[in-house]
């Protein structure tokens, strides 16, 4: 079906961003009148949402279902980014711009249906992503930023090479109802579909660039990074490789579960021990991202379900939520202490800035998985799911490792109820808009925590 | 109405504790504090006497008060029982009880904390009727533990003293080990028997019995461990002579009278179901002989007065055990009626000599009081008789007939015999001994008796009134409320036997006693009779015997000057004199081989165990995990070309998978 | 259904919250609400206990289904056993609050904010009977006292807290594994996640060999209670976690959060999976055995008084753990018994050591001695409380082991009379303890200043004291209160 | 005949993979990235010859224009580095944790 609203809306937001790249160049007024106009494309493009419930064009991109409901929660949070953005400073509107095409690059990708828009989208995603760790302005950004880079054009190319196998085995570049004929090169196809999964989502073997990504972005870029590119890339990624092992032959079959099995173990291992001997909080969190790659990454191995997918969205933005509500807290306390390292920015945090302090100790024992918050409901859910499709041993060692998890986490609480510090903080001033992303999160964290049923749509 | 006497004869001594512990506070001075502990024990006393006439005439009385808890159809009910036996007991507790109570007012009056004292004085009279009057397992092992943990008390009455501590310990645990045999035995007896009151066990089910044998032998054994703990037998006598640590009326009525012939009243409970069992009943007596002995070997070379007490109470009650071995219980029991009442009047009589000479213990530091204290001396001469079984003194009836028993007991009898009779001359020996150098000789060194006084002191922490002691340290006679108790138990130390006499003395009204017992216990069964000119002539050399190791004794210490004599026998026989005085090195044994292992044992749990196994287990698996991470850490992964290597090798590895896959389809 | 449930329930979680807002330096004030909080909390447990018709039924307070949280539904239900905990719970909150009433802290708001939510917490685990309540307030439990012990604690309380924590959670999670195995095979069954009785009952776990899954979903189980409770190879958290703590946590330690293991096993373990239970008995009997030999004789041998109460604790959860297993409702009865002598008389011994530490600030056993001729009052209580945990007749300690031990003795012989050696060893070490304090001659020159207790000091020594007494002299008074209970789980699983 | 083509592809793609590992400057290591970039364009083009299907040559196009984009961003910041470091070697751009 033909339906060019939707092309519409694009070149709208496009053009509304284009205008306001261009205002940046002006003297006085241009920030101010940049960011209106990006702030103004992102309500547009979340508004423009609500009009149909199915988009496409032809066969190249069709969005409907669940991609839509994606969609309309990470423009929201787009949004909310591009608020907070320009909150902070005005000097990063052009970071939000970037934002914007980033989102785009989403977009695109969320609906692609042939190869050729999926790896110009992905591409989209990760030059942005490279720009914006280049451009976030901390002192290792560029180091991190040439990592990012190369890396991930390695593994672009390598994308490419699986892009090639796939034209071989199906004789097209077609994602849905491809006929196979060479199940060799489909497998090798899959294979390296799977090993870009990896990377882009940060597993165990392909993790290299995350710790100093993570610990070197500025947070509105972290932030763009967790919610555009790991929700959308992880989302298109699993969903999209539980469609094509479909088609596989079983032989192949089970060699890749049994490949993805062993890497989402091996991630979830390794990442809980590396955050372990971790000396700064951002790079545990970076770590502990690796170990829930690891948890989420055996979704891979369910059969597409709707069910199973609403999870899966629900998992990513919770996740995204606490982690960057985490790393925002511990900006916020690294403010404060600028002379120390990471280690122990928040030795006897507690005292000085009670609220800010049992939010961080909410957040991260959600991640650490405790009832009656989001982290334990989605585990519950995550686990409850392989344990019904009988990957037991998997979940069990993977939940095994989740013990480990807990030993860092909890080292957040006892570092700010402990007084080894000597030196006394002065309470911290928080911005309107760090406390309007805290009491988000916090919402969303314990409304998910209490009745996730509501948005996993099973019920 | 007996029934609320039965109920009340308890409460009187509680009350006293109560009001003996509560009122500590404010100062009541010492007499009113004796006043009341005498006051309970003999209202108490009078309502035993009330109710036994009513339990002679017509049969046990019964009070249950309220149920402790059930299983299935086993009831733990706090019950309270008057039959034979709990009669002698009773009143044993009551009247020595209150005979002791009167005599400490004035034993104890220059001490202080006295409150204390006959608190803990009353807390084990109440305990002490409950195990007597307990009609069932249950009540008896409270009342069991309530005098263990009484005797506690007042053995470390004086805790300054880290000695009288760990004595007061070692009685406690030594008390305790043989509870475990108690609580396991009243375990099995309950559980075979479906029940635990003592009036059902009076009857037990043949049947049962024999059903299950060896549960009930090794039962028995146990509560047999049970007795051996609070009697103060072979294995675990070590105990009691170090309670001599306690003020000295306690040693009279808990140490001497009373609370240590709680095991020979266990077995009693309970035979009329161990004289199924033979080999119990040969333990037992074995047990009994063996202690016996050994105890009067080791008194014949103890200095400390009380210590020679003490000894001798360990080999008398090694008598009563012996004679529950042979069967007969009722004799057993006779031996505690009659040795109640000289012993707690010879401990008296030694408190009395202590009092007399300021704290002094040692026999060889007294001497020639026989005209300084004469009532003492007297009176101490009675229970020395009755203790010796000179024919007439009381003694000589329980013990005869004890000796008699042995003597037609099938199987071993004669070496128990022998053992007995050889027990009873050392008794004489070293009472004998006892009485002269305490009584008789006069002192050759009075000059060193003064200047011990310096070291005495160090000694004798606890005595308070040193200072006062030295402006007048004449020896004197006591007063009358302490001559008055001993008065009165020498007579009953006279005539408590004629209430046994044997067949030969009386026809018609002999055996009173034992036949009164044996309502309840099992009778003396499998003895063939023994005809009356053999008994006589076994009486009539027993007695001569005796006579002569006495007079032995005397020659040793009178009539030759003591110390040299003494010197020589030590040189002749040195080994034997030094093992006799080392105790046998029990002691030492004991810490040796148990009590040291046990602590290695301990030590090596905290140290090695406690360390590397169980704390190591865990530390191990902390150590495993981190270092695994700091190792990967120092692979440095966020280098670039790591990085790339690493993708490169997951590349490969999933190729590879793949083509093997293809290659071994 | 109790209308009122759900306030009374919630009290003491608004009364932590009240802490947040009360009056920052004003000690008077703080210490005055905690006191009001916590004698309306044993106030309320009480009136929940009376209200409760029959101890033998579970009768449900609140029930309601959360169709929101993957459609499991959350039981509020009390019968005897719960309550009686719950009873001991409120009025250990009560002997805290005045056993630490001089506490000198400035951070004294968190301090009552951390035992009221440890108390609501573990009011909660006592009450959820279904088994994703149970395990909710099993975790939230963890973090007061991992704080409380974390910044109120001794000098080492870093590694305490964290071994604690670890050691705790570790079991937690096993547990939570298996009840996601459980929660997927219902779902597969009838297309719920809850897990009820009658829905693990209906999946009919299979039992044959170690690998089968009731078997592995019991050791999980049971591993997370082990590690609880703590039993004799998983106990290394205990005693660094009672040497650090603060006399509060450990008072709540020991009083009642060792006891939540028992009451898994009692609740949901052995009634849940019977075959298991009764298959792995033994081994189980033998690790109490062990655990009560252990116990007492590493107790011999410590050098803190902490410590070696510590032990002593592992000792007596030897005996009860026995008597849970032994599958004989009279030693279970001992057993839930002897939950309560224990949570008499160790809270005792812990607040003793406490005035002993206020006085002295050390804990170790040879700086003291005699100091019963300077703090008669004190000698005095802490010895009835010293006999009450060595089992005296006559004493709350005797009535379980006694129950427990012949309880044991008609299903094992052999284990009943090694776990009776603990009559022998159970005076040895407490005797050291209280010998080497109260005992002696006054060898130190600074104890020979010390004075004797308050009044105010001595009331919750003379409470708890009171109780050792009548409880042994008149075990019915409690036994009554969870008998019929006893014989409910007796029909169930046992 | 036309096998020769996917192993010179197969060799190109090869090269510039373990040329990224091995090289130890930037700007060789975007080289060795144009490389294999080079090397899966020709493998893309033989793939679509052998199907005759056009739209997977457009790809090419992308690929081309993609890798222009990213070489872009590359040498920018390459530059940005180098202004900062004074160097463009890999072994000085490590980032030094706590």
């Amino acid at each position: 079906m033909e339906n060019f609203t939707f092309v519409q809306n694009v070149l709208i937001f496009l053009s509304i961003n284009a205008v306001s790249l261009l205002c940046l160049n002006l003297k006085k007024y241009g920030k101010y009148i940049s960011y209106a106009t990006t702030l103004i494309a992102a309500i547009v493009f979340f508004a423009s949402l609500f009009d149909a419930n199915s988009y496409g064009i032809s066969d190249l991109f069709t969005l409907e279902g669940n991609k839509i409901l994606l969609l309309k929660i990470v423009s929201v949070l787009n949004v909310f980014m591009i608020l907070v953005n320009g909150y902070y400073s005005l000097e990063k509107v052009k970071n939000s711009v970037l934002m914007s095409y980033m989102f785009l690059g989403g977009v695109f990708l969320l609906g692609a249906n042939d190869l050729m828009t999926f790896y110009v989208a992905l591409e989209t995603i990760a030059l942005v992503g490279y720009a914006l760790v280049a451009t976030s302005g901390l002192e290792n950004s560029r180091e991190a930023a040439v990592k990012y880079l190369i890396q991930g054009s390695v593994i672009s190319a390598i994308f490419l090479l699986g892009v090639a196998f796939y034209l071989g085995a199906t004789n097209s570049l077609t994602l849905v109802g491809a006929s196979v004929i060479n199940q060799e090169f489909y497998a090798i196809a899959l294979g390296i579909f799977i090993l870009t999964t990896c990377f882009k989502l940060g597993a165990f073997p392909f993790h290299a660039w995350i710790a100093d990504v993570y610990s070197n972005v500025s947070l509105g870029n972290l932030a763009a990074n967790f919610f555009i590119s790991k929700i959308i890339i992880g989302f298109k990624f699993i969903t999209l490789l539980q469609v094509l092992l479909l088609e596989c032959d079983p032989h192949f079959q089970d060699i890749l579960i049994r490949i993805i099995q062993v890497v989402a173990v091996m991630s979830a291992f390794y990442g809980n021990i590396m955050a372990l001997v971790q000396g700064q909080f951002k790079r545990i969190i970076a770590y502990s991202s690796v170990a829930h790659t690891g948890y989420m990454l055996m979704m891979v191995c369910l059969n597409p379900d709707d069910a199973y997918e609403t999870q899966l969205i629900c998992y990513l933005v919770i996740y995204s939520l606490t982690a960057t509500g985490i790393i925002l807290i511990l900006n916020q306390f690294a403010e404060l202490n600028k002379n120390q390292d990471g280690k122990n920015i928040l030795k006897g945090g507690f005292y000085k800035n009670k609220a800010l302090a049992s939010m961080l100790v909410v957040f991260v024992l959600s991640l650490a998985g405790i009832p009656l918050t989001s982290g334990f409901a989605m585990k519950y859910m995550l686990f409850t799911n392989y344990f019904k499709e009988g990957f037991t041993i998997e979940a069990t060692s993977i939940f095994i490792s989740s013990i480990i998890g807990l030993a860092y986490y909890i080292r957040f609480v006892s570092d700010l109820f402990s007084e080894e510090t000597n030196t006394v903080l002065p309470a911290i001033k928080t911005r309107f808009s760090e406390t309007l992303v805290h009491v988000i999160i916090l919402v969303s964290i314990f409304s998910v925590g209490i009745a996730p049923s509501l948005f996993l749509g099973l019920k | 109405m007996y029934e609320n006497y039965l109920a009340l004869i308890p409460l009187f001594p509680l009350l006293a504790f109560l009001l003996n512990s509560i009122l500590i506070k404010n100062k009541l001075n010492n007499v009113q504090a004796g006043a009341i502990t005498f006051v309970s024990l003999f209202v108490s006393f009078i309502l035993v006497i009330i109710t036994s006439m009513h339990v002679y005439n017509n049969g046990p009385v019964n009070v249950k008060l309220w149920e402790w808890m059930t299983y299935g159809n086993i009831k733990f009910n706090i019950h309270f029982v008057m039959d034979e036996l709990s009669v002698i007991l009773s009143l044993m507790v009551t009247g020595i009880g209150s005979a002791i109570a009167f005599f400490s007012i004035g034993y104890m009056d220059h001490e202080e904390k006295v409150g204390k004292f006959f608190a803990f004085f009353a807390l084990f009279a109440f305990s002490m009727l409950l195990l007597v009057h307990g009609e069932n397992f249950l009540v008896l092992f409270m009342g069991w533990e309530g005098v263990g943990l009484s005797s506690y008390l007042l053995i470390g009455f004086w805790y300054e003293h880290t000695k009288n501590g760990n004595a007061a310990k070692k009685a406690f645990i030594a008390n305790r080990v043989g509870d475990f045999g108690l609580v396991l035995g009243m375990i099995g007896f309950a559980l075979v028997f479906n029940t635990i009151s003592f009036s059902e066990l009076r009857t037990p089910d043949l049947a049962l019995i024999a059903a299950n044998k060896e549960m009930l032998i090794v039962s028995s054994l146990l509560l047999v461990l049970g007795a051996a703990g609070k009697s103060a037998q072979v294995p675990l006598f070590v105990w009691l002579p170090d309670a001599m640590m306690g003020p000295t009326p306690v040693s009279a009525l808990m140490h001497a009278a009373t609370m240590v012939t709680a095991g020979i009243f266990l077995l009693c409970r309970v035979s009329n179901v161990i004289v199924h069992f033979p080999v119990v009943l040969d333990v037992i007596a074995w047990m009994g002989a063996i202690t016996a002995l050994l105890a009067s070997l080791i008194a014949i070379t103890q200095t400390d007065i009380k210590k020679i007490l003490a000894y001798s109470t360990v080999s008398q009650l090694g008598y009563m055990i012996l004679a529950c071995g042979v069967g007969a219980f009722s004799t057993g029991l006779f031996h505690v009626f009659t040795h109640a009442f000289f012993k707690a009047l010879l401990f008296l009589c030694a408190a009395s000599v202590i009092y007399g000479c300021h704290h002094e213990q040692d026999i060889f530091k007294m001497g020639g009081l026989k005209k300084k204290m004469p009532i003492t001396f007297w009176t101490f001469t009675v229970g020395f008789l009755a203790i010796a079984g000179i024919p007439g003194f009381s003694g000589f009836f329980s013990k005869d007939e004890i000796l008699s028993m042995a003597l037609t007991n099938p199987g071993n009898g004669v070496w128990l015999y022998s053992v007995a009779l050889l027990t009873a001359l050392l008794t004489a020996f070293y009472m004998m001994r006892m009485l002269v150098l305490v009584f008789i000789v006069e002192p050759a060194h009075h000059e060193a008796h003064k200047d011990e006084k310096g070291h005495k002191k160090k000694h004798d922490k606890h005595d308070k009134h040193d200072d006062h002691a030295h402006e007048h340290h004449e020896v004197h006679e006591s007063p009358s409320v302490m001559t008055i108790p001993l008065i009165i138990l020498a007579f009953c130390s006279f005539a408590a036997g004629y209430l046994g006499l044997p067949h030969i003395m009386s026809h018609e009204n002999s055996r009173q006693f034992q036949g009164f017992i044996e309502k309840f216990v099992a009778k003396t069964a499998g003895h063939e009779h023994i005809t009356a000119q053999n008994e006589i002539i076994m009486m009539i050399v027993t007695t001569m015997l005796i006579l002569c190791s006495m007079g032995l004794a005397y020659y040793i210490y009178v009539v030759n000057d003591h110390n040299k004599m003494r010197d020589n026998l030590k040189s002749k026989f040195k080994t034997l004199w030094s093992i006799s005085s080392s105790k046998f090195k029990i002691d030492e044994f004991y810490e040796l081989v148990i009590i040291k292992p046990l602590y290695e044992i301990g030590h090596f749990l905290v140290d090695v165990v406690e360390t590397h196994i169980v704390n190591g287990v865990v530390k191990l698996v902390t150590r495993v995990t981190t270092a695994s991470g700091s190792f990967l850490d120092d692979t440095k992964p966020e280098r670039l070309e790591m990085g790339i290597l690493y993708i490169v090798i997951g590349l490969t590895i999933i190729i590879t998978a793949i083509f093997n896959a293809f290659i071994f389809r | 259904m109790d209308q009122l449930f759900l306030i009374k329930f919630l009290i003491p979680l608004f009364w932590a919250i009240s802490f947040m807002f009360a009056p920052k330096n004003n000690e008077r004030t703080i210490k005055l609400l905690a006191l009001i909080g916590s004698i309306v909390t044993l106030s309320y447990s009480v009136k929940m206990f009376m209200d409760l018709t029959d101890p033998a039924v579970l009768q449900t307070l609140l029930k309601f289904e959360m169709p929101l949280f993957f459609n499991i539904s959350y039981t509020f239900a009390m019968d005897g056993l719960s309550g009686l905990l719950l009873l001991l719970n409120a009025f250990l909150l009560l002997v805290v609050v005045v056993a630490t009433w001089d506490i000198k802290t400035e951070k004294l708001r968190l301090y009552y904010f951390l035992i009221f939510l440890l108390t609501w917490a573990v009011n909660g685990s006592l009450l959820s009977t279904s088994l994703y309540g149970f395990y909710i307030f099993w975790e939230v439990m963890l973090i007061p006292l991992f704080i409380l012990v974390g910044v109120f604690g001794g000098e080492n309380r870093r590694y305490a807290s964290f071994k604690f924590f670890m050691m705790t959670a570790a079991g937690s999670i096993l547990m939570l594994a298996s009840m996601c195995f459980m929660s997927a095979m219902a779902y597969k069954l009838n297309g719920s996640y809850d897990l009820n009785y009658e829905v693990i009952n209906s999946l009919n776990l299979k039992y044959d060999g170690f690998y089968s899954p009731q078997s592995l979903i019991f050791w999980s189980f049971t591993i997370a209670f082990f590690l609880k409770v703590p039993v004799f190879p998983f106990h290394s958290w205990l005693p660094d976690a009672h040497v650090e703590a603060p006399t509060a946590g450990s008072i709540i330690l020991a009083g009642i959060l060792l006891k939540l293991g028992i009451y898994g096993f009692l609740r949901f373990v052995i009634p849940l999976f019977p075959e298991a239970v009764s298959a792995n008995r033994d081994i189980v009997l033998y690790l109490g055995a062990t655990g009560v030999i252990y116990g007492a004789l590493t107790a011999w041998v410590q050098k803190d008084i902490k410590k070696l109460v510590a032990f002593s604790s592992i000792s007596h959860m030897g005996y009860i753990i026995m008597g849970v297993f032994s599958q004989n409702p009279f030693a279970v009865k001992g057993a839930v018994f002897q939950m309560i002598a224990h949570g008499i008389s160790t809270p005792g011994l812990f607040i003793g050591v406490h005035y002993l530490y206020t006085r002295r600030h050390t804990k170790k056993l040879d700086q003291f001695g005699g100091l019963a001729a300077v703090m008669p009052r004190f000698a005095v209580l802490f010895f009835i409380i010293t006999a009450g945990s060595m089992a005296v007749p006559m004493t709350c300690g005797f009535v379980g082991e006694f129950m427990i031990i012949m309880g044991t003795y008609q299903i094992n012989k052999v284990v009943a009379m090694l776990a009776a050696t603990g009559i022998i060893l159970s005076p040895i070490y407490l005797l050291k303890m209280y010998h080497l304090t109260a005992l002696g001659e006054l060898v130190h020159e600074e104890n020979k200043t010390l004075k004797d207790i308050s009044f105010l000091e001595a009331t919750p020594l003379i409470i708890l004291s009171v109780f050792t007494v009548v409880l042994g002299l008149y075990p019915k008074l409690v036994m009554g209160l969870f008998d019929g209970t006893i014989n409910f789980f007796v029909n169930k699983g046992l | 005949m036309s096998s020769i083509y996917y192993y010179l592809a197969g060799f190109l793609f090869t090269l510039g993979l373990l040329g990224t590992i091995y090289k130890k400057d930037l700007i060789s290591i975007l080289l060795c990235l144009e490389l294999m970039m080079g090397g899966i364009g020709l493998l893309v083009i033989l793939f679509s010859r052998s199907t005759g299907l056009l739209d997977s040559q457009l790809l090419v196009f992308f690929m081309i224009i993609v890798s222009a984009c990213e070489v872009a961003i590359g040498l920018s910041l390459i530059i940005a580095l180098y202004r900062k470091k004074q160097t463009i070697y890999t072994d000085d751009i490590k980032i030094i944790t706590e």
